[in-house]
């Protein structure tokens, strides 16, 4: 059987333990499941944030996540993965994107969703809008993610 | 082809997609951006500073010397920031 | 504000979702949530497991959870932790630890999760007896979950 | 002193817990494990292979060279399996 992989890009929110549940359910040959969800904060430093508003680029959003699961699926030995990433306006405290990844080994799971969110980070192509004080831009890259995102890149 | 325009390049530009012809000089990613920028003043300030631009060719990745020949779909977009 | 730190020692089986809520509701500060369940496998190698009973040593097994809690707290900078282990007679599918890390970072949450399972396996005073095929046995602690655990003392 | 034992250096000894008062002489946890040892077979098979077997003093794990004196509760179990 191959390891079920999903991928969703959607502006509703996301239920953890239904995501969790959904790769787990009725299986016993899981033994880790690792679960990170990234949250819309409510300051960027001292500066209030109102909100984000998230754009993405349909289809490629999907396909780049894809590739990257792929990877993923072949680097460890998961038992299956889930990415979903929101788009469209979200307020602070409210979900914006979740891995969950199931393996046999703890490590494998840990590692295979810390890869999927340094790339979702660096090369899944969202743009985030942040409202502030009656103002709003975008967001700007970060080293600090670029470098993080290298770390897996084979020499 | 189809150009497409994300985050503050489509703002820039003031749009969000297009269908163009470039001529076949025009072999490049590179090429591409040069050849908008000379049209007009909001494909000038979109691309003003070309080594942040990142280009997609039929949603794949590309850097600015990959030939956009036989491309159906080229997207311009600043760096990521999502997850 | 110092940051929560639950710790419990049950029985009971635990809900993900309350444990992630409990640790996020309400603020607007945290950025990043790891969780990492743990679960219990219906096979080892070639052998059918039917269940698992964990032993413990009451009192210990907090303390030395505390101890590694309070580790984490100082080396990332944690917006809130939990770890809920259980004791007792655990079947195949069935949860049997979890860790739920909270920061404004990212990498913060998942190195501190990665952190205290690596010490859950080899310190917390907690015993598996694997009940297959009639028989029980202790399960042996792996060389692998040391040298896991070893990559986190500082030299 | 109160001893606990867990896993199977419990099951071989055949129960959870005792008091006990060693002699002066017995200063560390290696001490403790051979006097006992002497004691009787259930616990010789225990501490058969004592570096294998590990040990806390009042809920904080020690090595063998440990000085008990002053030890409220001392406890002896196999590597944790925890996790």
């Amino acid at each position: 059987m191959s390891a079920p992989v999903t991928i969703r890009i959607q502006d509703a929110d996301f239920d953890i333990a239904k995501e969790i549940a959904a790769l787990t359910m009725g299986r016993t040959d899981i033994g880790a499941v690792v679960s990170f969800s990234g949250i819309c904060r409510g300051s960027e430093g001292t500066e209030k944030i109102a909100a984000l508003t998230l754009e993405h680029y349909p289809g490629m959003a999907e396909a780049e996540i894809k590739r990257h699961a792929d990877e993923a699926m072949s680097r460890w030995p998961l038992d299956g993965l889930t990415v979903i990433h929101r788009f469209g306006r979200i307020q602070p405290g409210e979900n914006i994107v979740l891995v969950v990844t199931a393996s046999q080994h703890r490590q494998a799971a840990f590692h295979a969703a810390e890869f999927l969110m340094d790339y979702l980070k660096t090369s899944a192509p969202f743009w985030k809008r942040e409202e502030s004080a009656g103002r709003a831009d975008w967001v700007e890259a970060r080293e600090h993610d670029d470098a993080a995102a290298a770390r897996w890149t084979k020499s | 082809m189809k150009l497409k325009y994300f985050a503050w390049v489509r703002e820039r530009i003031g749009k969000a997609e297009e269908t163009i012809e470039p001529p076949p000089n025009v072999r490049t990613v590179a090429d591409l951006m040069a050849w908008l920028t000379a049209r007009d003043d909001a494909y000038a300030h979109a691309f003003e500073t070309p080594k942040v631009i990142r280009a997609a060719i039929d949603h794949t990745h590309v850097k600015a010397d990959a030939v956009i020949a036989g491309a159906r779909e080229i997207a311009f977009f600043p760096p990521m920031t999502g997850g």
